[in-house]
């Protein structure tokens, strides 16, 4: 029954999003349908619930974090629940003569269900983590109520606030909640309740009731946070009724009270709570007397009735609970007619500034008595519900037991919360339906539709009706709601009108004089209507909003500024943090000698050093000239592939060698769209920091090669590819084998990687349009007796290429190695013949050929799959040819093929691409050619 | 018959130092471009070539790898010996080394492009 | 044998050699996305399997070529690689279905690009060799920058400079960090590695210490952490949104190499190196959630918002993985795949936005975009902003309490503020961002520089929406029913805390034919 | 018929020969694999190939080759002298080459012949491939250089590629 | 063996000396040409045979840096 | 030989990352190119250094690595030569674009681009 009470709002909002074009009629049954429905519901259940039962629905959600979508209606749920349902039926019915034809009325009551249901889950809750999503949920669907009216500034402003401090607060108790769980190890509202005394004994407890507390005091708008609730007054009225008298602001103090068996009864609790009440209570209450705007009195008149709500829970003692409980009813049904009203005079006079408005008595009479008997009860006027609870408070107050200076502070704070609520509840009355009538308003101001005004005379009435007699209209359900909050402990109280002369009774009195007194006094020393009050505290958040986003600002911007030079040094600082700090930590302790035999250092050894050292500093000295770094790194290339030849790596060597010799060709294709040499630094300290960068960098990577090498090798594993090479896998050649056996898969990523460079070069070169840096006058140039002599070559370099294909197995070379030795020559093609000339000539698809390549690798490597054996497993079969002799296949072998055809149809795909772009003509003229005279024969550039 | 053949493979092996090293001194020593392209690139194509050929004989007579492949070697250098060469001076024509006038040792004959005898006009070179 | 684990490597890379040979435009858009969504359905299906198996609590080892791992490269696919790889392909579906709105056609390549990506983070995932996995970071950062290059022009293309530079110079520090591995331990696979960490000699220990430090660096990178992350806003911001959203499960990568390496050979079981590199990586994270959070504040633009929120997110991991308790490790499992789905639909909502509102893009100033993608399109950035700030009753509430629940009572002083805090801005930032956009009417009259809806294409595709919403109800999904998610992370922690049980798998797996 | 499926029988003796070379094994199996290697590739060769050689007769060759082979060598010796010698005492220049061979691959064959003898170098081929311009290293006399190259070189490649 | 690392030095003086752009693309040339020479000294010293394929391909594909640079030189777009 | 190497990698590793630091594409791309050859060397040498033992198998010469250098760096290198070639290639092409789509080749263009255009 339960899980159906609260899905109700849930699935009609739903409804409601779905259904496109109902008309605005059916969409306001539809909504009301929920409320109405569920409070069927309610009341169904409500004998049981009376009776001391707990109606429980339980369902596992998320175990492991003790997350259970568990419902249970106490007597405090009741309490809420009826209000929240019964409230938000009446919002319904005013909501739908509130809002005009052209609203979007459907999305309107879909938040507003989406809201109700939230409320609901939040006080159905039976698990504290539960209560926190539907508390979140809460804050959430009231942002979207609240900025409704998206097109106005103010409304976006007030969501934005309202979301931005209650879901702090939500944060906050989620945190709360969970430190409560790790106290009683369970969020089962049952387990927390009788938890109470462990949980105010564990030293987490101050950091609990903080939690909790500042999660209780956004949402129900405590000082010093109470500035967003005036503000969310830029929602529509209906909004303002339901949430910010009913519900919403009240989800807090509701909390509080639900939580008050297990966090309350400490002075921490009582000190903090009940200040922070009695402070939010005066302020609210001091404000509400010099706000203009009709809702306005009423949303600071609201805090400082929540600050009384709180106050009185942080009194703690039974009776104040009860008196919180009973004025949270009370004051749910002033306010909310209250609003109403302030939405009916919005609605029909276009105005809500109290300096504008005057005489409504006259025009809507109805409205104007409704308005007024509510503003009585808000005033705590005898025979009126808000005085009941007013009482039971003054009492509370002076019965404070222990802690002296809290009994005067509070007393005193609930004489002065007493006048200055009679004081703003009469200036409401006075300025909006007595006196001389609305100013400046539009004509022909009349009667709200009746329908609009049920809702509110419900209200009244009862309000009228709890003022009346209280015992037999809300006796029953207040006691419902004190044993859920209190148990067993639920005082004996009396709900009579009349208690003899008392000193509550005569503080009653005395604030109505004095309020009566203090408005005419401030009427007539201040003139009310010219004082204007700012919001500090919305200055204040403002302030520090904008200061929080002009800090992510600032720091973004100079942290993060999306310079690549930054995130290179960087990475470059930390990497050399990483590598040195081991050695910086481990710097005094003694150091085991390592037993380390040097190779020897053949004098030619120094000469490819030397080669090796001159070039790369050379590239570095003359790096600003682009075509001499590159011809230097040749330099430096062909001493790499050198060292790899003089410490046996032959293959290493030549697929070094061929990657270098491609390398400058595309560095060289790439310096014909890139300027001729850097520009010289900015400034001198870039260049020595950078430079000291560098030099601890090469330093730290020569130490850790050091470091390295001296060490004793721990070569088992190549000890063991070694022995395996030739009886397993059918290779002499041990670095084929393991490219493409042992670590065959790496290769398989390698020529993807391979294959891909070429995509991606054609995906970026194919329709782009460049323009070279400068351009040389005249045709192209024609070389005939290279061009012959290439020729000649071409295919005898096929046949270099297949051979080093066939015995890359077994000697030095390989699929890889082919496939560059193949295109390399093709670009030597493509450079003396021109690219045009030659690709009419030798047509082909080197895309197709990637993709064909990586095939036949996947294919070669997969073929032992059907064998059930793993990917990559190699086969080995004796070709017995009749004439021919034996033929060694090695599986291995179509793999190798596979990087061949990719190696070879990337390579030239790449080349290809960057050696036949088309420029624009335009851009041509734009950069200008060279002038032959001017080129420096020491740079090759037009100086 | 062996000290013959020995004795060939060392004065082979001189030779083509002597050679390599004389086109290095060369590449060095000369002071303008054209000079020291003859230097290196013919100096170490007979000197190469020569030690290719010990090779050749070498790996004959330590039986370690008795096949003459070293020659396929000497083929494609020379093949690309002039291309390189070829393509080199191009290079440096269309710096049109001869205007710049800094270069220690220079005299006019040696960067002078004579007309072409029939007075035809060739800008490409 | 099982040939499971490799399928999801394979699978992609025979889409992606196919879908070269279709791509031609006479062949046509059909067969050209038929072959993509054939494969990418397979590769679900395929990890679908693979963490139904994974779930079973052993380890599958695969053997490359059959050659006992400590020679040869093995697929490890424990819990958590099954759950990165499905994670991956259930994200790459969406990114797909989206991308087939029309930006496949703009970009060259696209399809082929696009399954090699997948086929470079899947096996990233499941390699069990440390070299393997440079391999396919290489494939999935090469294919990366091709989705983010190919058919962009412009700025794009200096936002790419620096992402593939940064990317290239990371590379080449894992390079070195992989030469210094082999140099002093002798080996490259992982669970060898983990083995021989712990035995290392007193004399090797601040060499050894530097290799793991410069490896863990190349993952930081990799993850975007403090202070490596200044590559990241930018090349998400200007990749296209298919790609984005894809984007959104590479930082994780590296996170899941930190977390597989940190797990493995910085365990309890590795002596001397037990915990190395926590001791900075902790506050770094603390940092970079700090800067994460300030530029999802200072952000001017929607998309530059989502990528500091994948910042968020990727720093909130490290302080739930340093934390290095099962319960953080699993809430922060959790929160990977959440976050990488959520982000993910983010990217795709801001490429909405931007569409619907002309020229104003996705700036955070000026106007909603056309009433006929708003609406949708502001629903969704609502399910999508709930989430990814933790509010409940979303994906991201539930990590973040699981996360908060699980930190270590001695840690809770600074990591529940950090957590908890971040959060708050980030809602702050979004709630700014969502009513900006989603809330300023239109000018009423467009100024004649011609920021004004008038160029707005108002009109949603349906794909695009589809994947969207697709993106979202996982979170959804993971939200609703998290129990087995939630249970599967916290089995994945407990199994990454316990490497010696890696390891033995490891050493007991057999070849099916050749020796041992 | 020929020309279509044998373009140019000296490339397909030449990679035959090469491949021997390379492989250096010679069996059936190998010398299949040449001969398909030499049937083939000259046809894929073919379609970069602009001109192919005309071979007229290749008497001429041997004692070309012979020439040429002491010519370096003895060159070789002069310009190892020059270079070691004082640089002040050489005198080098360019001279336009008069060609008289048409044949792009004698012209080719003979700048080839040209560059490999030290001393001399081919620097450029004119557009209508009537001049070869020629650096010299020692230039003493011009005239005595072009008719021996003439007589050395040229003549015998005239007859080779007619 | 030191002699042709001679050569090589000087080669490398030339390259990195200069003074003008074809002097260096040739010391290239002649460092690659030296390395074929060094690398079949190496073959003999070592008495191995698998120093050929690096020196063949040198041999072949050595000259392709020398002609790419030179055509750079001349033209600046090295394929037209 | 050792010391060697390791000093050839400590410069190589100097001058890359000083060009890896400048503003422009290429000199970037020019250090991360000698940047790729230190750690081609780096992890050839993890294999530890020896002359004149090629890991190629010959006939009666025992396969231990008493005969043959250590394998598998060698492998590791060749992948890693092939994998950074192909980002050569890749961030080549990349800088070519930038500069044309930019009109600049400063290595962050793209935001002096963007502060153009806020600014105006
Ligand atoms: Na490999
Ligand atoms: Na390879």
């Amino acid at each position: 029954m339960l899980e159906l009470m609260l899905a109700l709002p849930f699935v009609l909002a739903l409804v409601l999003a779905i259904l496109r074009d109902a008309p605005a009629r059916a969409v306001a049954w539809l909504a009301g349908l929920a409320p109405l429905l569920a409070l069927a519901v309610l009341a169904w259940l409500t004998p049981a619930v009376m009776a001391g039962d707990i109606p429980r629905a339980m369902h596992e959600w998320l175990p492991q974090a003790g997350l259970a979508f568990s419902l249970r209606l106490d007597g405090l749920g009741w309490m809420f629940a009826a209000m929240v349902l019964g409230i938000g039926a009446l919002v319904v019915l005013y909501a739908h003569y509130y809002l005009g034809p052209q609203e979007k009325t459907r999305r309107f009551f879909c938040f507003l269900l989406l809201f109700m249901g939230a409320m609901l889950g939040m006080v159905l809750s039976g698990n504290l983590l539960l209560t926190v999503v539907f508390w979140e949920l809460t804050s959430i669907s009231s942002f979207l109520l609240i900025g409704f009216w998206f097109h106005r500034d103010d409304a976006r402003e007030g969501a934005r606030m309202a979301l931005t401090i209650t879901a702090a607060g939500g944060l906050a108790l989620l945190g709360g909640v969970v430190m409560i769980g790790r106290v009683v190890g369970s969020y089962e509202l049952d387990a927390v309740l009788a938890a109470g005394d462990a949980i105010r004994a564990n030293e987490l407890y101050p950091w609990i009731l903080g939690l909790v507390l500042a999660g209780v005091f956004t949402k129900s708008a405590q000082f010093p946070v109470h500035f967003w609730l005036p503000h969310a007054m830029a929602a529509p009225t209906p909004v303002s009724a339901y949430l910010h008298s009913a519900t919403m602001v009240k989800a807090g103090v509701f909390l509080l009270a639900r939580l008050h068996p297990s966090l309350a009864g400490t002075d921490l609790f009582f000190y903090v709570v009940s200040t922070v009440g009695a402070l939010t209570l005066l302020v609210g209450a001091w404000n509400a007397i010099f706000q203009h705007d009709l809702k306005g009195v009423l949303a600071y008149s609201t805090i400082s009735h929540l600050g009384l709500i709180t106050l009185l829970l942080g009194l703690s003692t039974p009776m104040a609970v009860v008196a919180a409980l009973f004025h949270i009813l009370n004051h749910a049904t002033f306010k909310a007619s209250l609003f109403m009203a302030a939405g009916i005079i919005d609605h029909e006079t276009g105005t809500r500034d109290m300096r504008r408005l005057g005489g409504l008595r006259r025009i809507m009479p109805y409205t104007s008595a409704l308005a007024i008997i509510a503003s009585l009860a808000m005033a705590g006027i005898p025979l009126l519900n808000g005085f009941l609870s007013k009482e039971m408070f003054f009492a509370q107050a002076l019965e404070i037991e222990g802690h002296e200076e809290m009994r005067w502070f509070i007393t005193v704070a609930a004489f002065l919360f007493a006048t200055f609520g009679v004081a703003y509840s009469l200036r409401f009355v006075r300025d909006t339906f007595l006196g001389r009538g609305p100013r400046a308003v539009e004509d022909e101001v009349h009667e709200p539709p009746r329908f609009m005004q049920v809702p509110v005379a419900i209200l009244v009435v009862t309000c009228v009706a709890v003022g009346i007699a209280p015992q037999w209209t809300i006796g029953p359900a207040l006691a419902t709601a004190a044993s859920g909050v209190l148990g067993e402990a639920v005082p004996d109280y009396s709900l009579a009108v009349w208690h003899g002369i008392n000193t509550p009774l005569l503080m009653s009195l005395g604030g109505v004089v004095c309020g009566v007194l203090l408005y005419l006094v401030l009427n007539r020393v201040l003139d009310l209507h010219a004082v204007v009050r700012q919001s500090q505290g919305r200055r204040l958040f403002h302030l520090n909003i904008e200061a929080l986003f002009r800090l992510g600002r600032r720091f973004t911007h100079t942290v993060a500024n999306g310079s690549m030079q930054r995130s290179l040094l960087w990475l470059v600082l930390v990497a050399i943090a990483a590598g040195a700090a081991p050695f910086v930590a481990a710097w005094g302790e003694p150091r085991e000698p390592v037993a380390f035999v040097a190779q020897p250092m053949v004098r030619l050894a120094w000469v490819l050093w030397l080669l090796l050292v001159c070039s790369a500093l050379g590239t570095l000295a003359l790096y600003r000239h682009r075509l001499l770094a590159v011809l230097v790194m040749g330099g430096c290339g062909l001493a790499v592939s050198l060292t790899f030849v003089a410490l046996s790596a032959p293959d290493l060597a030549l697929t070094q060698l061929l990657v270098e010799l491609v390398t400058v060709a595309l560095m060289l294709l790439g310096l014909h769209y890139l300027p001729k040499d850097s520009p010289p630094e900015r400034t001198r300290w870039r260049r020595l920091r950078d430079g000291a960068v560098a030099l601890a960098a090469g330093a730290g990577a020569a130490a850790l090669a050091w470091t390295m090498m001296t060490r004793p090798p721990t070569n088992a594993v190549a000890a063991e590819i070694t022995a395996r090479s030739l009886p397993e896998a059918w290779g002499s050649n041990i670095v084929n084998v393991i490219l493409v056996d042992f670590r065959g898969f790496d290769t398989l990523g390698e020529i993807t990687v391979f294959g891909i460079a070429g995509l991606v070069v054609h995906a970026m070169l194919r329709h782009a349009r460049m323009a070279p840096e400068k351009v040389m006058p005249g045709p192209p140039i024609k070389l005939p007796v290279p061009a012959d002599l290439a020729q000649m070559m071409f295919p005898l370099t096929l046949v270099v290429s297949i051979f080093l294909f066939l015995r890359g197995h077994n000697a030095p070379g390989g699929g890889f190695i082919a496939g560059l030795t193949l295109a390399v020559p093709l670009l030597i093609q493509y450079v003396i013949q021109g690219a045009a000339s030659v690709e009419t000539r030798f047509g082909f698809d080197y895309i197709r050929a990637i993709g064909l390549g990586l095939l036949i690798a996947l294919f070669g490597g997969a073929a032992s799959m059907l064998l059930d054996l793993p990917f990559l497993s190699s086969g080995h079969y004796d070709l017995e040819l009749p004439l021919l002799g034996t033929i060694p296949l090695a599986s291995a072998a179509v793999f190798d093929l596979g990087v061949y055809l990719v190696v070879f149809g990337s390579t030239m795909l790449i080349l290809s691409m960057m050696g036949t772009l088309k420029p624009s003509k335009k851009m041509i003229a734009h950069r200008g050619t060279i002038d032959p005279a001017t080129r420096s024969a020491i740079t090759g550039e037009a100086s | 018959m062996n000290v013959f053949w020995e004795l060939l493979l060392v004065v082979l092996l001189l030779v083509g130092s002597f050679f390599i090293l004389m086109g290095g001194i060369g590449l060095v020593k000369l002071s303008e471009f054209f000079r020291r392209l003859h230097a290196p690139t013919k100096a170490s194509t007979l000197g190469v070539g020569c030690v290719l050929v010990a090779s050749v004989g070498y790996h004959l007579f330590m039986d370690s790898d008795p096949q003459p492949r070293e020659l396929l070697i000497v083929a494609f250098l020379l093949i690309t010996a002039p291309i390189s060469a070829h393509l080199m001076s191009k290079a440096a024509l269309s710096l049109r080394m001869d205007e710049w006038p800094q270069l220690p040792g220079k005299s006019d004959e040696d960067t002078h492009v004579p007309p072409r005898p029939d007075g035809g006009d060739d800008d490409g070179y | 044998m099982s040939q499971l684990p490799i399928l999801p490597i394979l699978l992609p890379l025979l889409g992606g050699a196919l879908s070269l040979f279709v791509e031609h435009r006479r062949i046509g858009t059909v067969v050209q996305r038929s072959v993509a969504w054939i494969f990418m359905l397979a590769t679900l299906l395929a990890s679908v399997l693979l963490v139904a198996r994974a779930d079973q609590g052993s380890i599958l080892v695969y053997l490359l070529g059959d050659w006992p791992a400590r020679i040869g490269i093995a697929l490890m696919a424990d819990r958590l690689s099954a759950l990165m790889v499905l994670a991956t392909s259930l994200l790459g579906a969406a990114c797909l279905l989206h991308a087939c709105s029309g930006w496949d056609r703009r970009a060259p390549h696209f399809h082929a690009l696009f399954q090699l990506q997948l086929m470079g983070l899947n096996g990233a995932f499941l390699t069990g060799d440390i070299f393997n996995l440079f391999v396919f970071f290489e494939v999935m950062l090469i294919a990366s920058y091709g989705l983010l290059l190919s058919g962009g022009r412009g700025v794009r293309m200096s936002a790419g400079l620096h992402y593939v530079a940064f990317n290239i110079a990371a590379s080449t520090l894992f390079l070195i960090a992989l030469g210094l591995v082999y140099g002093v331990f002798g080996t490259l696979n992982m669970a060898e590695l983990a083995a021989r960490v712990a035995t290392v000699p007193a004399g090797s220990l601040p060499l050894a210490k530097a290799t793991i430090g410069l490896l863990l660096v190349v993952f930081c990178a990799k993850a975007a952490l403090l202070p490596l992350y200044l590559w990241l806003p930018e090349a998400y911001t200007r990749a296209p949104a298919a790609v984005a959203a894809l984007f959104a499960i590479m930082t994780k990568v590296g996170i899941y190499a930190v977390l597989r390496v940190s797990s493995l050979m910085l365990g309890d079981d590795a002596g001397a190196m037990a915990g190395y590199g926590w001791d900075w990586m902790l506050p770094a994270a603390v940092g970079g959630l700090a800067l994460a959070t300030l530029g999802v504040l200072a952000a001017s633009r929607l998309r530059v918002l989502v990528a500091y929120v994948v910042l968020v997110s990727a720093t909130t991991l490290f302080i739930a993985f340093g934390l290095r308790s099962a319960g953080t490790i699993a809430a922060g499992l959790y929160y990977l795949v959440h976050s990488s789905f959520v982000a993910a639909a983010l990217f795709l909502v801001a490429d909405l936005v931007r569409r619907g509102r002309g020229d104003a893009g996705d700036a955070l100033r000026a106007f909603a975009p056309a009433p006929g993608v708003r609406v949708v399109a502001g629903v969704m950035f609502l399910i999508g902003a709930v989430s990814v700030a933790g509010l409940p009753p979303l994906s991201g509430f539930v990590g973040k309490t699981l996360l908060l629940q699980a930190v270590p009572e001695p840690d809770i002083q600074w990591a529940w503020p950090a957590i908890l805090g971040s959060s708050m801005l980030v809602i702050v930032g979004l709630t700014r961002a969502g009513t900006r956009i989603f809330w300023k009417p239109a000018p009423l009259r467009p100024s004649p520089a011609g920021d004004g809806p008038r160029n707005a294409r108002g009109r949603l595709r349906l794909p695009e929406t589809i994947a969207t919403m697709l993106l979202l109800s996982y979170g959804v999904a993971m939200a609703v029913a998290p129990g087995p998610v939630t249970a599967y992370a916290r089995a994945t922690a407990e199994q990454l805390l316990a490497p010696a049980t890696y390891v033995d798998q490891v050493r007991a797996a057999l070849p099916a034919r050749r020796l041992p | 018929m020929s020309r279509r499926f044998l373009p140019s029988l000296p490339l397909t003796l030449a990679i035959i020969i090469f491949w021997l070379l390379l492989v250096s094994e010679i069996n059936a199996a190998q010398f299949t694999l040449a001969l398909a290697l030499g049937l083939v590739i000259p046809l894929y060769a073919a379609r970069i190939d602009r001109e192919f050689a005309r071979i007229g007769t290749l008497r001429p060759l041997p004692k070309l080759l012979v020439v040429l082979v002491w010519d370096i060598v003895m060159s070789n010796i002069r310009v190892a002298r020059q270079v070691l010698g004082r640089e002040s005492r050489i005198h080098s220049g360019f001279i336009w080459y008069p060609l008289e061979i048409g044949n792009i691959h004698g012209i080719t064959a003979l700048a080839c012949c040209i560059t490999l003898t030290p001393g001399t170098v081919t620097a450029a081929l004119s557009d209508d491939r009537r001049y070869l311009l020629v650096h010299v290293l020692d230039l003493a006399d011009e005239a005595q250089l072009v008719a021996d190259i003439k007589r050395r070189y040229e003549r015998p490649l005239m007859e080779i590629f007619p | 063996m030191y002699v042709v690392g001679t050569a090589m030095l000087l080669a490398l003086w030339r390259l990195l000396r200069g003074p003008t752009v074809p002097d260096r693309i040739l010391a290239l040339d002649t460092l690659n040409v030296t390395a074929i020479a060094e690398l079949m000294l190496l073959g003999m010293h070592l008495k191995s045979a698998v120093y050929f394929e690096a020196a063949l391909v040198i041999a072949m594909l050595g000259f392709v840096s020398t002609v790419v640079l030179s055509k750079y030189v001349i033209r600046r777009d090295i394929v037209e | 030989m050792e010391f060697a190497i390791a000093s050839g990698i400590g410069v190589l590793v100097f001058a890359g990352v000083y060009l890896v630091l400048r503003a422009r594409s290429f000199d970037v791309i020019l250090g991360l190119t000698l940047l790729s050859y230190a750690t081609n060397l780096l992890i050839f040498s993890s294999g530890r250094l020896t002359v004149g033992k090629p890991p190629v198998l010959q006939p009666g010469m025992e396969a231990t690595l008493a005969n043959h250098t250590d394998p598998l760096p060698q492998a590791l290198v060749l992948t890693a030569i092939v994998i950074s070639f192909a980002m050569t290639a890749v961030s080549i092409v990349l800088a070519m674009r930038s500069r044309a789509d930019n009109d600049s080749d400063h290595v962050d263009a793209g935001d002096v681009r963007d502060e153009r255009e806020a600014g105006r």
